[in-house]
């Protein structure tokens, strides 16, 4: 294992140490392990609280600040955050107004959540509407099933749920924005290397030297076949042919097409990655008029990419446009 | 044998499941790695411990239900994943169910079992037969129910109810998942031992060890 | 090797592709491989050039914008564009009060440039100053060599010099912001993996599980000494160490610290470096006023990290300050 | 033999040095890659090609400087490394010396090369001993110089000076780099050739077979 690292067991807390040094305008509450806009409760406000496990850094606490999140919540690397955490976060940042907890649909984040939102309704009356994210055309959903994993539509839905309340708007339609954001976006990943668990010291699992692994998840979890290592041309295709066979993604007011990296992959990559899905995009007739390129949703050291479409109308992209102020993402302000 | 479960005997029972899954906790994680992100081992090792550290300070309270209480949050509070939430659930409604009472007879028991058994339903929206730690939990307490419905002996009762726990446990070997990161891996899964139906068939193992007079520390 | 790419030898010009299709408020010259800011030339502002190798991204292309680069030019993988390129590049975006060129330090990239400069000035009478960085104290400098590597100065140079022709100062002045930054600022790199060059198709050097190197390049050219691995607290001080030992950091107004990521290191590592970086910079006396942590100059898929400290003076923070918008960069806008 | 060199002939070894770079190829990438950054011989293979299609298209100009000049300009359009500038500057300077004639006689085709090594040496501000390309083409040029100033035949003297080159090729060897990219190696430097005086060597070895005589396809 090769890592900037101390020991792996403080790898959590020591990275966010050196976030809240790095970004002063963060409050950073290291016991709890999270990370709060400095000026939250802000008055009137709905607030948006996310979190899980770690190791997909900037999310979730590169996303706290104005017009977005209020709150993020660190597990351990990959695994995620107890209830208390939650609930002392969600204490710390309702104004009043509300709270919506944004959670990636993964057995233990849904879990934890849902313990911690009872808990706070229970203790402090707080009102909290959870609202999961499962994007992932990778897993076959189904009403019996743990169902779709939640990636990167999660980044989006923090983007553009944050503006909302940001805008004012109140706790239910704050809330909807997210499912909206989630009912009209998809994902699909591929990895070409293992990541490797701090802990663990060796990669999670073995991807010889020609293959690669499609529909992987964001923690090392299988994907859906492992094929031949590919040109970017087709792992274009490979990415994108299930998204749009699952949802239609033509007419309309277009799409916003995000292309994520999982961590070891470098910007180049990414940037010719998306021009591939760009030129796949244009042929199959969907129409880009947002874009998002880089690391935003990592998965530690994992090599690889995913890629995301969001379905929007004129109210998304607005809110997509309107200003946001993170260590990761940033315009308009 | 006494057929009455006070308050140092549920407290044995808890303290002899958090020893046996720590000396398991290899297997466990083993387990996990083959069709989840081994750390279960890891995961309840660590919510024992803190689970046990609450049991083991001097201001563990003397009643049933807030000793169950205090460890149920204490895994709540400690573990992250999946099963935390889970096996906290099951403490906090077997808590419920005892409330404030220094004893509880095989009924009494019985029926905490059932609604921890009923709160992990309802937190994990899992049935019978998805692969979790509900296909040791649901026939370690139906089995529980039947014979001690059956008019069989408390000690009986509860070694049958371990072996079912056992039974099923091994039962989750050739299952599909379809609950928890295991789901993932669908057809992939079949095959392989489910690490949460482990850990409980040692939690009713640990029940019979501790419950049943002179068999602790066996 | 395990790339999202097509053919090797089309890298570059994908990756542009896809940055342009990213990022349609960039102008993307694919016949020249130059990025623009739409909006040049700017009437009366001095125009910033730079260029070099490609596999640094976002590092020249994605710091074009408003407040930093006005065009990039970007050569081969790891190879300097050549004369003419750059001859195009500062045609299109002069506007009559000159260009600056940044230049890092490396042979290929000085003489290239430095051709370019004297064809602009005779074809076209364009003034233009080159400014060199050198600020990798891994080198030993000496009157008689090549002397020190252009490294992570020459990102913040790019910003502060691009917020300087932004305010509207005359050539010299923006210049000489580059050459104050240059003199004020000092690097030093490591290297846990070797990079792969996409044409090489494997790593450029071989470092063993157990090892790192220390003092390396941007193009995976050797450090000054390969070490075993160590944890992250002692590769900030084999790193800030020489540099702190280079140049006084201490009193003055303050330094902006820079932990960049080589290419394959993610965010959470360098969150954990900068807060070991911190930690340190403060038991030596040296005062943080600003910060930046990222990978803003990659080394293709390297892991590992580069620090830069850099002196700054009021004028400095101001400029650091001022808005920019560019893909790579971008705040106050 | 004529102690002319005329169009065709400067032609003839600008092609023969073409082709004996693209056979070395991969030697000159094998020293590049011990001290450099493994490109040296793709850098001149693509610079070269550059340079002789422009010398094969129908227009290419008949005099020596123009001729010389693109040549030049092709190989700075294309390579992008530091050898582009180096070699570049050096047939530009060739080219300005030489002007619009149409031939040089010896002490003409010396003049040209020894402006060619001043442009090196003021383009790339290094010295000899320096571990560079200069190496090679210090001595070249002096050699040429002196063997014509001592009246030696044209033949002699071209074959000298790329016996000076080829010697002062391998002279790089146990030199340690202060200029390119092989500087930063510092000591690891010595031991290994220069692949700047490597190719540089074949430059003069090209022009002692195409400039004498019945010598041309060696
Ligand atoms: N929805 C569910 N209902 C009941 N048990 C579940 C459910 N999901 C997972 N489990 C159990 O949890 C176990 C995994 O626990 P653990 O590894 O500690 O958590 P995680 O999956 O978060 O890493 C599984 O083996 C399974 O028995
Ligand atoms: N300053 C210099 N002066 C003269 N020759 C140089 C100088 N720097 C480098 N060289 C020559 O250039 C050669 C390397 O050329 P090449 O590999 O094509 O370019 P790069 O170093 O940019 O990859 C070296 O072997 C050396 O002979
Ligand atoms: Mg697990
Ligand atoms: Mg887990
Ligand atoms: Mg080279
Ligand atoms: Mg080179």
């Amino acid at each position: 294992m090769k890592k900037l690292i101390n020991a792996p067991a403080d790898v959590v807390v020591e990275s966010l140490r050196g976030l809240a040094a790095a970004h002063p305008g963060l409050r950073v509450d290291l016991e709890h392990r999270i990370i709060y806009r400095a000026d939250a409760p802000v008055p009137g406000k709905v607030a948006l609280v996310s979190g899980g496990g770690s190791g997909h850094e900037p999310l979730h606490g590169g996303f706290v600040g104005r017009g977005m999140l209020d709150a993020a919540i660190a597990g351990e690397v990959f695994t995620s955050p107890v209830p208390g955490q939650v609930v002392e976060a969600t204490r710390n940042v309702d104004s009043g107004a509300g709270v919506v907890h944004i959670v990636k649909n993964y057995t233990g984040d849904v879990l934890n959540f849902e313990m911690a939102a009872e808990i706070a309704l229970e203790e402090t009356g707080i009102e909290v509407v959870a609202v999961i994210t499962d994007d992932d055309v990778a897993v076959q959903d189904s009403l019996y099933t743990a169902g779709r994993r939640g990636v990167g539509v999660t980044v989006l839905a923090e983007k553009l749920a944050g503006a909302a309340a940001e805008a004012g708007r109140p706790l239910q339609q704050v809330a909807d924005v997210v499912r909206r954001v989630n009912a009209n976006g998809r994902s699909m990943g591929v990895a070409l290397t293992s990541g490797t668990v701090p802990a663990a010291g060796r990669p999670t699992f073995d991807l010889p030297e020609g293959e690669m692994e499609i529909g992987v998840g964001i923690h090392g979890e299988p994907g859906r076949r492992r094929v031949p290592l590919a040109p970017a041309r087709q792992v274009a295709g490979l990415l994108l042919d299930p998204i749009l066979d699952d949802l239609d993604f033509t007419g309309g007011d277009g799409v916003i097409a995000f292309v994520n990296g999982l961590g070891a992959t470098p910007l180049i990559e990414l940037y010719l990655m998306y021009g591939e899905v760009a030129a796949r995009l244009e042929k199959a007739g969907v129409r880009v008029v947002r874009s998002l390129v880089g690391p935003y949703l990592t998965s530690l050291d994992t090599a690889g990419c995913s890629v995301t479409l969001l379905k929007v109308d004129d109210d998304l992209v607005r809110l997509w446009d309107a200003p946001v102020n993170t260590p990761g993402l940033r315009w308009g302000v | 044998m006494s057929e009455i479960v006070d308050v140092t005997t549920l407290r044995s029972w808890l303290i002899r499941f958090a020893g046996d899954v720590e000396e398991h906790a290899a297997q466990l994680t083993e387990l996990d790695s083959a069709i989840g992100d081994a750390d279960h081992g890891s995961n309840l090792t660590r919510g024992l411990k803190a689970m046990v550290s609450v049991l083991a300070d001097g201001t563990t309270p003397p009643s049933i239900g807030p000793m169950l209480k205090q460890s149920g949050m204490a895994l709540v509070s400690s573990v992250g994943g999946a099963s935390g939430p889970l096996y906290g659930t099951f403490f906090l409604r077997m808590a419920t169910s005892a409330g404030e009472c220094d004893a509880l007879g095989p009924d009494s028991l019985a029926a905490a079992f059932r609604a921890g058994l009923e709160g992990v339903l309802a937190r994990g929206q899992a049935v019978a037969g998805d692969k979790t730690m509900l296909d040791a939990l649901i026939p370690a307490v139906e089995t529980l129910e039947a014979a001690l419905n059956e008019g069989r002996p408390f000690g009986e009762a509860l070694k049958a109810s371990a072996d079912a726990a056992e039974a099923g446990r091994d039962a989750t070997t050739p299952m599909l998942a379809r609950k928890g990161r295991a789901s993932y891996l669908g057809e992939r899964s079949v095959g392989h031992q489910d690490p949460g139906a482990t850990s409980t068939a040692l939690l009713f193992r640990a029940a019979a060890n501790t419950m049943i007079d002179g068999e602790d520390n066996q």
